[in-house]
């Protein structure tokens, strides 16, 4: 599989069966290196229609600045998300040209950088909130990002 | 300072009047940034703006009064102008400073005429020297009962002769008329020579019924500078206003003329720019001088109403360095304009009522404008002010004004929360307040009789 | 499994059961390296209070004419309602000072007439929709009644 | 006829102007008697009156439109007026009688006038002799070629002529100069005696690209007519109005002055009562009278948006015998308004969408009016007409009220049902409608070319 990932359809099936048959919304698993999370949106009952109409007809929230972040799918919830405590525009890597401060996979030590963000001219260092490894980086460099936006995982 | 129209403008506000900006720059083609903290991702002018970037945690220090946040905001959206809207950073001198250092306009007054109406010592002074009316009195100590006498026919009374080292009401001696003038005098200087160790005391006109009257000028950067005619906002609250008229019941138009040609005349001296507001308190046609607000007010639109005017569309396009384009001659009054202001409160106890509206309903129809950013399924967050809607009614006549400001009430729906509608209901519908024969203190005295 | 995640299915219903019966909205289970996260959105709660809210908080109809009809309490719906098929005045008899034309307890037969109403001056007969006995008179006599305003009802 | 206010008044209607009426009479002091169909039982003005009646099923001709019902409804709650509103009754002579004959006020015309109104070809005859302009043309058959050209030359062409026996487009012919008008001319009668064997022809101004242009009118009964201008309402699709403006992008100051001088003198000499429009068609700066509608008008509100009248509490005022108060020289235009009629359908199709709105949010803010029945968890009925909202805005120029309009219709909600929004916005975006380069024909095409 090209992405290195193999996955057992039958087992994302079976949780998804559960799901349906409990009301559940979402299930996540954890074992050693793996997880999996099936999530499902409720929209079948109509008194939900009128639940939410309030919230739903108005309008969308506008797009957040001008490109919205790639991380706009990830939940700033998520346990292992680094969220930005500012607003400003990221870098991974003290210089241009540099090396960045981590990649995907690098092991980190809390209170490790982990990225600049550049706020009135001054630049701050994002540190890692605990050790773990970067699961994932969220922001490209140079673009700008808000408060609480995730910007890498760590887990 | 650019010439041509703004492209794009930061937002630095929230609630009802960032939708207000927001509206106004939309209806001039001006994309628009808003701006928020966590509380307020879901607000509707962040719905409605083109772009909005959330800048802080709910506490207002870490967010809407988070300088840093707001123009890494505007650099980062690239933003030509800021918006400060009224309270958190609107009058802070400091940040229009650094929104100009960053190449930025800010809409509002230049930094030195902020600071300078900031301070209330420094405001009076420059309104003596521009000529604006203060409170009428001796302008230094007295030396001589002839001399108070003197002075007191001149302001007329009531007058109040106070200690010149005072405070604390020590020293403080009202006369009615120049017969208890004389006691007055001599009670008031054992008082200061007991309390102060120091006799010198100076006369002011007493003023125990006053309204507060007060008048909206804008100014071109091109010394242009006219004024809106006044606005009563006498009915207060703990300092807080409640209702607010455009005129005012009590002035004449005349009185109006003198005041703004004054006013106008000051301002233009001082180089002033943008929008901005006196506050006086007013008796018997005499005005006095309290305070100036260099910035939009929450009630400005009842001015709007009655001039025709779009005062943030007039601001944003000073600030991007237009001429008014007419003077005071052109500026006309029509009707009767009133804003009740909605607060998240109860309406007896004043205690906050913040939480989720079930159901939101405008009045609408002829002459009435709604100011809100509520919407049905909204929750008022609990960190802010509580204003939540400023429902406006115009008429050919105040009486008219009130007729529909009471169907208006009567309309109106806000289901869930706890407002303040019941107490405009019962403040429209009081006597008193219907032959506009109020000062800033029937508020409370009306308040304390409900309860 | 190739995901190298194995989970019990019937743990995770049991979860969901948990979840159900106490209003709790998300469970997560850490043991070792494994984790377990089960979620539920809750919408029943808010659905009744929205779905509601916005008739209930809108005023409330006006009063039907001057004085609220005695009948009010009573349901148009009643299955042995007689409605009003008018606007206009109800009389119980066919002229002043004379016998009603029924009373509660009267046995009438279809066709029977009830009641007269009058609108623009011409008196207008209602009759038994259908035979049996007068059980309950809602309306006083020389008062209005509008359209669809149950007037007796006979079972 | 009384000559103290109304104390109580029926409204005969239901919707939006029912609700219209309802707040003129609050307004006023005066209380309300709201009628509905069962269908309606729960409708915004049926909440809001101070009494409601039952009067009928859904279907209107046993509800809205039954007489007895109506007024044995009167007659039940004491009211001492009826106002029809616009649709249903209000332009039935025969009601206005009944309820002149049962001692009740009639809110409209005199009935005599509603009739004359109500007949086309007795209306303009009416109006040519009160010198109202009609299409202009020889006012009989034309004996000669020689005579058709003087006529055409004083008229101007394009010209049409039009066989007098005919009908269905036969001997019609247009010439647009006098080298076109021998040949139409021998056409047409040629055609003219092949279909009705008769020759016989009349020539009258072609008007190919039309707008429709109506004037607003208001009598006293003391002989005072005044006109509130002109409303332009050329954007209409199978004869429904959609868009209606105040004033016509294509009308001077002077022309509207000179219909309105025209009119007025026509009216006060026939002896008209209460609100009535003239509806004209427009071209080249002639006007030609189509009909006259004896009642208020949907589109009231944009003339009460740049007159600063409330035409309902004048309607009530003069209905009661009140003098008007003010000449002609008092009423004054400022600014722009539009009107963009919200209805219950496919923006596309235009199949009616009656149901459940879910949520109804109204946009706010300066120069904003809605006039909408509407309200989150309402019911659109299907019985009837689809109008559901009437969305106004009053803007200093015509491009500052498109762009109001644009802003208004991106904030406005009416989720569950479909409406027309997405409609009113394409056409807001247009640039010939920016431009006001529009005929009776344009939506059509607009419509046709968007779909």
């Amino acid at each position: 599989m090209n992405s290195g990932i193999t996955f057992d359809p039958a087992a994302i099936r079976e949780l998804a069966k559960i799901l349906r048959e409990t009301d559940l919304t979402e299930i996540e698993l954890v074992e050693k290196d793996s997880r999996i999370r099936v999530a499902r949106q409720i929209t079948a009952a109509a008194i939900t229609h009128v639940a939410t109409a309030a919230p739903m007809a108005m309008p969308a929230p506008a797009p957040a600045m001008a490109a919205p972040p790639i991380s706009a799918e990830f939940d700033a919830k998520h346990p292992g998300a680094v969220t930005s405590p500012m607003v400003g525009v990221a870098y991974l890597s003290p210089e241009p040209g540099a090396a960045p401060f981590v990649q995907v996979g690098t092991q980190v030590a809390a209170g490790q950088t982990l990225l600049l963000i550049e706020a009135m001219k001054t630049f701050n260092q994002i540190k890692a909130p605990k050790s773990g490894t970067v699961t994932r980086i969220l922001i490209e460099p140079g673009t700008p990002v808000e408060y609480g936006e995730p910007l890498m995982l760590v887990e | 300072m650019p010439t041509r129209p703004f492209q794009k403008v930061l937002i630095a506000n929230r609630g009802e009047i960032a939708l207000r900006i927001h509206r106004a720059c939309q209806e001039m083609g001006i994309r628009t940034v808003a701006v928020h903290s966590t509380a307020d991702a879901s607000a509707m002018h962040v719905r409605l703006a083109d772009e909005s970037v959330c800048i802080g945690p709910p506490a207002a220090r870490d967010s809407y009064l988070n300088m840093a946040a707001l123009l890494s905001a505007a650099a980062i959206t690239g933003a030509e102008a800021i918006h400060p809207g009224y309270g958190f950073l609107s009058e802070n001198a400091n940040f229009a400073e650094m929104v100009e250092a960053h190449g930025l306009a800010f809409i509002g007054p230049k930094p030195e005429h902020i600071r300078m109406m900031g301070d209330k010592i420094s405001a009076k002074d420059a309104m003596r020297k521009l000529g604006v009316p203060l409170v009428p009195g001796s302008l230094g100590a007295l030396e001589t009962l002839e001399e108070a006498k003197s002075v007191a026919a001149e302001i007329k009374y009531p007058i109040i002769i106070k200690a010149a080292a005072g405070g604390g009401g020590r020293g403080m001696k009202v006369a009615h008329s120049e017969e208890e003038l004389e006691e007055a005098w001599r009670v008031a200087r054992t008082e200061a020579r007991t309390a102060f160790g120091n006799d010198e005391v100076y006369l002011e006109k007493y003023l125990d019924r006053p309204r507060h009257i007060e008048l909206q000028v804008l100014a071109d950067t091109h010394g242009n500078v006219v004024h809106f005619g006044e606005r009563d906002c006498s009915l207060q609250r703990r300092h807080q206003k409640l209702v607010e008229e455009a005129g005012s019941p009590a002035l004449s138009a005349a009185e109006r003329d003198e005041l703004g040609a004054n006013v106008t005349r000051g301002l233009r001296e001082l180089g002033y720019r943008n929008a901005g507001t006196l506050e006086f308190l007013w008796q018997d046609g005499q005005f006095a001088f309290i305070e100036m607000n260099t910035r939009l007010q929450v009630e400005h639109p009842v001015t709007e109403m009655v001039c025709g005017v779009d005062l943030v569309r007039e601001q944003l396009r000073v600030a991007a360095g237009e001429e008014l384009g007419y003077t005071q001659s052109e500026i006309t009054f029509s009707g009767h304009a009133i804003e009740c202001r909605i607060t998240a409160e109860d309406p007896e106890s004043f205690a906050p009522s913040p939480g989720k509206v079930n159901t939101y309903h405008a009045p609408g129809g002829l002459g009435v404008r709604v100011d809100s950013a509520l919407y049905s399924g909204y929750s008022v967050p609990p960190h802010y002010d509580s204003l939540v809607a400023k429902l406006v009614v115009h008429g050919a006549t105040r009486a008219q004004a009130i007729a529909r400001m009471r169907r208006c009430l009567a309309e109106m729906v806000v289901d869930g929360i706890k407002t303040t509608i019941p107490l405009h209901i019962r403040i429209m519908n009081d006597p008193q307040f219907q032959a506009g024969d109020y000062t800033i203190h029937w508020l409370e005295r009306f308040v304390a009789r409900q309860g």
